[in-house]
């Protein structure tokens, strides 16, 4: 305990100095929700390169959660879901119950290039399709896997902060 | 009277606690705050009485409870090397809570008629002392791992002293020095003891010293 | 119901309403800290319930007005106990209801109704949250009572207005170990009732671990909104009600401006220091596996049992 | 001829000629509205008496030796007032809820209105043989309604069993505590019964005091006597069970009140610590039954034994408080465990009749294949959660007011009584305490599990709203239960009077004389509901969109959740299961059925759990062993000769001269 306690003092903010706000436009409905956006992520099928990369930016060095960004447990609680992944032909329905499940005003964010357009598995027999092809989406987040850095400035489109 | 109060509380809570935890070391460090405690109750009888005797003994039981017992008890414990925790007592961790319940009511029960022999703020916290020795007997009973045990019988002691200050508050400086050797003695044959064991058998559990009487 | 009263009794709600998600918002930053984060300050758990009171209702398939009506219910014991408990005027507005039993038992309330809610929308989850969250109550009890036996004992009632004003007259008393005994016996109370670690973690993304967030896993915007409330508020009133019982001082004793506003501020220091040691605390704990609970437990009711002894026997 | 004593002989005459009538030609609603009359006669005469116009009557020749005697005084008048009650509210179910074929049967219709007027005699009895007739007549009587569905299975044979062999051993204990009561006093009747216990040897009234224990305590289904309750109540008939388990359980406590209290004038503070333990463990250990159980009438039965010990906590209290010489706290202890009586009363009447319902319209009552009732039956639904609240002694339940009465007691106390009353107290409130958080659990769990979320069988599906006289029946209740919840000072007077000393007051809000301590159910209910509107109004103000979409549940996006995926109430009841492993000691039995290609694979897995009862396994199997054993010995002397069991008879004549030959 009182090492625990030592390792606090001496580690004291590992959080970054946060970047400036990112230019460019909101998606609509984001407004309304006043700098604070619950997420449920929904992995959609993808290879978890882009799961590792949402746990650290919600770790204490990129620091999500100091938008007003938080990820939640069930799609009721949530203003945006978080997909990831190509959409595999077994998550195709479940992404768009989920989609019903979320109440309005809900906003959808594809992270990764998978997401967005099949990436590497474009064609596969067992894709679905780009999330675009299943339900609407308002942001989108490339790269393979995109970077924390990446994922936290498409997050803050949505809070505003 | 507050002081001898809240020494007595720290009694009982630490006596609970060493019962509560499962972690070795932190029984050991439990079991040190109570020699303190103890060593604070005696040092407020202390300053009641004003006597210089009393105050020596204060400082010797801080030494020997708070110091050289914890001190040997963990290096019995680094020496050990095995499982550094109480996992599976004979009776689980709530039910001996509840256990501790029950003595505790039956300490405050038996020890009323001495109470009433001499009723004082002192002799009104005897039950305390009744009870840590119950507890302490309670663990011996139940406690799979030698060094817990170990520890219950250090705890029984350290309330048959409360006991004995409190009822007259003059046990004497040569009487408490003879119990503390006595006490340092037992510790150390133990020690002794339990690393012949561990070297010989593999292991303190001594559910599995029934094996030897066969 | 004197004037004292109707001032705590206005003043009060307003207060812990208004407070305790700022009380929430304060932990979480005094947690992000510890964990070398920045936090999103201590406002934002306001933010989320302005968010929440915009968004859409949902009514899911197959459930009753129980699933409706238990947010309202729990936010409503929780009000009712803000109303009556003397935080801070030493004079209740509803003196009669000003009871620690009758405070316990409506707390009590609102967990049974959201746990009915839970059992109402028949998922798995639901159920298993509302199991959990029954076996815990039902375990609780015995030590919070026995607690407020040794603490209604000096006083010779359970009159809340009664314990807050003895512990005022009488500070030494707060010291006895019959009265620390039971203060350490009531915040592992708490702890259990407030759904905070061990006991639970309220910000788990785990199905399998959750209690309180197994129960409330269908709830949607404003329904949703109100239960944040609730159980924010019901930890600012558990804190308030340690801190009143153990330490009363600076609680308003007349009805001027000053005294109250001093009431107030005190309030407002005492209950954010509890959360801020609250929070610390929990950094340093891991959650407790649901049936190594009962062993927290059992040792704070014999805690209690101590204390309960202690002021019979230590006078 | 004064208002009580007119009441009683309306009941009694309105008892006896529904039952000639049902003799005659039994139809449910004649016999139905007649218990109903008979009950209402009941409630007036009990009122009356409460009021203070007692009465008294001797008939001498209607039994041999001496006579009947009856006498209505305040606590009789109560139990009296409480079982007419109870019979209104059955009477009125039974009209429907009797018509069925086996209900249908004259012994059963002739039953049940002998078994009230039986029960509205004994807290009448003035002397012990009234008593004891009217005491076998309220067995009899009620054994034959226990049985009335023994074509449903072999199951209702056994309770029946059960119930006749434990009922006549409690017989049998009273009478012999009476007897040996008697023969110190010049007669049998209680006023001469009062002034002889005042002389009463400590060792004789010790005897008397343990066997009116045991035999009063059997009836009220005080562990360890309480093994014929769980069976006897679910098996009968549910207006039946109402009967018995609201009515008939507090004539134990009467009985025990009557001669411990009353006739014993008190005594020693042994007697009220073995009261306060039984009434602690009953308490605890019924309710952690019920709470395992999974049965919703079994559920109801070990509440019920719950809540005859929370009673004898109150009472044992009461007589502690008494043998210490605090008579104020004593009588709060009393009134609050009189109270508690009256309210049990009410709402156990209303939970078994509720469960009456969901049985008819189900035939079910395994709360594993109930839920979902909410939709298609609604009023059996708000009555059994209105049930549930009063039993789970929260605001604004029946049940909370006197809880918070004992627990004001027993807080009380502790400064009353020395080192005894420091140990006890504590004790009693934890066990207070657990049995209230563990009533919570299991009336959530038989609540929400069997009426809300959705139906996990056909039946319950199936499912109908019962007719309007088994609702009316159980509206009768529920009124009864929100009036004790919301103004208990309206009944309190009555109670005190009953109690036999005043220690609360006040109109609205509870004040407890020479102890500080005050409630008001009704200001906490009104400001409840004014913060429930407040909240609510503020809501729908704030709120942007006020339209519920439906949505389905959230199912995690795989599919439709079958009802076989809902938590069951054995899988609710599971967590408290293995907190309570050691006491309750459960049969698990796991069977994992693999798939024949692969060991990997698991075709099924089976899960039974049995819960069996642990206190009557250790003492009642060993007793019934040795008793068996008896029998076969026993086998040697019964050949099948009808000379020799004419020689037996005749061999005891002339043993019985010779004894007094020689004894004389």
């Amino acid at each position: 305990m009182l090492s625990l306690w030592r390792k606090i003092l001496r580690t004291g903010r590992v959080a970054e100095p946060p970047p400036p706000l990112p230019e460019g436009d909101r998606p609509e409905g984001a407004a309304v929700l006043g700098g604070s956006v619950q997420i449920r992520h929904v992995d959609a099928g993808s290879c978890n390169g882009c799961e590792i990369e949402i746990g650290s930016a919600f770790g204490p060095v990129h620091d999500g959660e100091r938008y007003g960004a938080r990820l939640v447990a069930s799609p009721r609680h949530a203003d945006a879901l978080l997909v990831t992944g190509v959409v595999t032909r077994n998550m195709a329905e479940p992404l768009r119950r989920t989609f019903d499940a979320v109440p309005a005003p809900k906003l959808v964010v594809a992270v990764g290039d998978c997401a967005r357009n099949c990436g590497v598995f474009a064609g596969a027999y067992g894709v679905a399709g780009a999330v675009r092809d299943v339900v609407p989406v308002d942001v989108e987040i490339p790269g393979c896997p995109p970077r924390p850095e990446a994922i936290v400035e498409g997050l803050r489109k949505l809070t505003g902060r | 009277m507050e002081p001898l109060y809240l020494a007595c509380g720290a009694l009982l809570l630490t006596a609970v606690l060493v019962l509560w935890r499962r972690e070795l070391s932190v029984i050991i460090r439990v079991f040190a705050l109570q020699g303190a405690a103890l060593a604070v109750l005696v040092g407020v009888l202390a300053a009641q009485e004003n006597s210089a005797e009393l105050w020596a003994v204060a400082a010797g039981v801080l030494v020997l409870r708070a110091g050289v017992l914890p001190y040997l008890l963990r290096r019995a414990l680094a020496g050990a090397g095995e499982a550094q925790r109480e996992t599976r007592p004979l009776v689980n961790v709530s039910a001996s809570l509840l256990a501790a319940a029950v003595l505790t009511l039956l300490a405050y029960a038996v020890s009323q008629p001495l109470v009433e022999l001499a009723p004082s703020a002192a002799t009104q916290a005897i039950p305390v002392g009744v009870t840590v020795v119950l507890i302490g007997f309670f663990v011996l009973v139940t406690r799979r791992r030698a060094l817990s045990q170990l520890v219950g019988f250090l705890l029984m002691d350290n309330g048959i002293t409360a006991v004995g200050f409190l009822t007259t508050t003059g046990v004497g400086l040569v009487v408490e020095l003879g119990v503390s050797l006595d006490v340092l003695l037992a510790v150390l044959v133990l020690q002794v003891l339990t690393t012949r064991m561990r070297e010989t058998f593999g292991g303190t559990d001594l559910d599995e010293l029934r094996e030897l009487r066969d | 119901m004197s004037a004292l009263g109707v001032v705590g009794g206005v003043v009060q709600p307003v207060l812990i309403v208004a407070g305790s998600p700022l009380l929430v918002g304060l932990m979480r930053q005094v947690r992000a800290r510890l964990e070398g984060r920045a936090g999103a300050g201590a406002g934002q758990p306001w933010r989320d319930l302005r968010k929440l009171l915009r968004k859409e209702r949902i009514a899911p398939r197959g459930t009753s007005e129980v699933f409706r009506f238990a947010p309202l219910v729990l936010v409503a014991t929780t009000l009712v106990v803000a109303v009556v408990v003397p935080f801070i005027a030493t004079e209740s507005a509803l003196d009669p209801v000003a009871d620690l039993f009758a405070v316990v038992a409506l707390l009590a309330l609102g967990a049974v109704a959201l746990a009915l809610a839970g059992l109402d929308t028949g998922t798995a989850f639901g159920g298993m949250g509302a199991s959990r969250e029954m076996t815990i109550l039902a375990l609780v009890e015995p030590t919070l009572l026995v607690a407020i036996f040794a603490l209604s004992v000096r006083v010779g009632s359970t009159n809340l207005g009664a314990i807050v004003s003895s512990t005022l007259h009488d500070p030494a008393r707060v010291i006895s170990p019959a009265s620390l005994l039971a203060a350490v016996a009531l915040i592992v109370v708490i702890v259990a009732e407030t759904g905070r670690i061990p006991v639970d973690n309220p910000s788990t993304h785990l199905e399998l671990t959750m209690v309180h967030e197994a129960m409330v896993l269908e709830y949607a915007g404003p329904d949703l909104a109100l239960v944040e409330l609730a159980s924010a508020m019901r930890l600012s009133v558990f804190l308030g009600l340690l801190a009143n019982l153990f330490a009363p001082w600076g609680i308003a004793t007349e009805a001027t401006p000053l005294a109250v506003l001093i009431g107030v501020l005190a309030l407002v220091v005492k209950v954010g220091v509890l959360g801020g040691l609250l929070a610390a605390a929990e950094v340093f704990v891991a959650k407790l596996r649901l049936f190594r609970v009962p062993e927290l437990l059992a040792g704070s009711f014999l805690l209690a049992l101590l204390a309960v002894a202690a002021s019979f026997f230590l006078v | 001829m004064n208002l009580s004593a007119t009441g009683m002989a309306a009941a009694v005459a309105v008892g006896l000629v529904t039952a000639l009538l049902a003799v005659i030609r039994a139809r449910t609603a004649v016999i139905g509205a007649g218990t109903a009359l008979t009950g209402a006669a009941a409630v007036f005469a009990g009122a009356a008496a409460l009021a203070g116009g007692s009465f008294s009557l001797v008939l001498p020749g209607v039994l041999p030796l001496s006579g009947v005697a009856l006498t209505l005084d305040p606590l009789g008048g109560l139990f009296v007032a409480v079982t007419g009650g109870v019979a209104v509210a059955t009477g009125i179910y039974a009209v429907s809820y009797a018509d069925t074929p086996d209900l249908r049967a004259r012994g059963v219709q002739v039953a049940l209105p002998v078994f009230v007027v039986a029960m509205v005699l004994v807290p009448a009895a003035a002397n012990v043989a009234t008593l004891l007739v009217c005491w076998e007549l309220m067995a009899l009587a009620s054994l034959v309604l226990v049985v009335a569905e023994h074509r449903r299975g072999p199951q209702v044979a056994s309770a029946g069993r059960w119930y006749a062999v434990m009922t006549h051993l409690g017989f049998m204990s009273v009478l012999i505590g009476l007897m040996v009561f008697v023969a110190h006093a010049p007669d049998d009747s209680f006023t001469a019964l009062r002034e002889a216990g005042r002389h009463l040897s400590p060792a004789v009234a010790g005897v008397v005091f343990v066997a009116a224990l045991a035999g009063f305590g059997s009836k009220a289904g005080i562990v360890p006597l309480h093994a014929w309750l769980p069976r006897a109540h679910p098996e009968a008939p549910s207006h039946v069970s109402a009967l018995m388990s609201a009515a008939m359980v507090n004539l134990g406590v009467y009985g025990l009140v009557r001669v411990g209290v009353d006739l014993l004038g008190g005594g020693a503070a042994w007697w009220w610590l073995l009261v306060l333990a039984l009434g602690a463990l009953s308490a605890v250990y019924g309710i952690l039954q019920a709470a395992m159980s999974s049965d919703l009438k079994r559920l109801l039965g070990q509440s019920t034994t719950e809540n005859m010990g929370l009673v004898l906590i109150g009472v044992g209290a009461a007589g502690l408080f008494a043998s210490f010489g605090d008579h104020t706290l004593a009588a709060l202890a009393l009134t609050a465990a009189l109270l508690h009586v009256v309210g049990h009363a009410a709402f156990k009447t209303l939970l078994f009749l509720a469960a009456g319902s969901v049985l008819h319209a189900t035939g079910s009552r395994d709360l594993d294949a109930l839920g979902g009732l909410r939709p298609v039956m609604p009023v059996t639904t708000a009555a059994f959660g209105l049930g549930a609240l009063a039993a789970s002694a929260l605001p604004p339940g029946t049940a909370f007011v006197s809880e918070w009465l004992l627990l004001q007691a027993l807080i009380h106390g502790l400064p009353a009584g020395g080192v005894t009353a420091a140990i006890a107290m504590p004790v009693a409130v934890a066990a207070v305490a657990l049995t209230a958080g563990l009533a919570v659990a299991t009336f959530v769990k038989a609540f929400g599990v069997g009426f809300l979320a959705r139906p996990r069988s056909d039946a319950a599906s199936n499912a109908h709203e019962s007719p309007f006289t088994m609702l009316a029946g159980m509206g009768v209740a529920a009124v009864v239960c929100v009036v004790l919840a919301l103004w208990p000072a309206g009944i309190l007077p009555a109670v005190q009077a009953a109690a036999g000393g005043v220690a609360v007051s006040g109109d609205v809000t509870l004040r407890l004389d020479q102890a500080t301590g005050a409630l008001s159910p009704l200001l906490l209910t009104l400001g409840l509901v004014a913060a429930v509107i407040v909240v609510a109004g503020v809501v729908r103000a704030v709120v942007a969109r006020r339209v519920r979409r439906e949505a389905r549940l959230w199912d995690c996006g795989g599919g439709p959740m079958s009802a076989r995926m809902e938590y069951t109430a054995t899988s609710f009841a599971e967590p408290l299961q293995r907190v309570f492993d050691d006491v309750v000691q459960p049969e698990l039995d796991v069977d994992v059925s693999h798939h024949q290609e692969s060991r990997y694979l698991v075709q099924a897995v089976e899960y039974r759990r049995k819960m069996p009862d642990r206190i009557e396994r250790r003492l009642y199997r060993p007793v019934l062993s040795v008793i068996t054993a008896w029998g076969e010995a026993g086998r040697v002397l019964a050949p099948g000769s009808v000379h020799r069991y004419l020689g037996y008879g005749f061999y005891a004549v002339c043993g019985v001269l010779i004894l007094l030959a020689v004894t004389r």
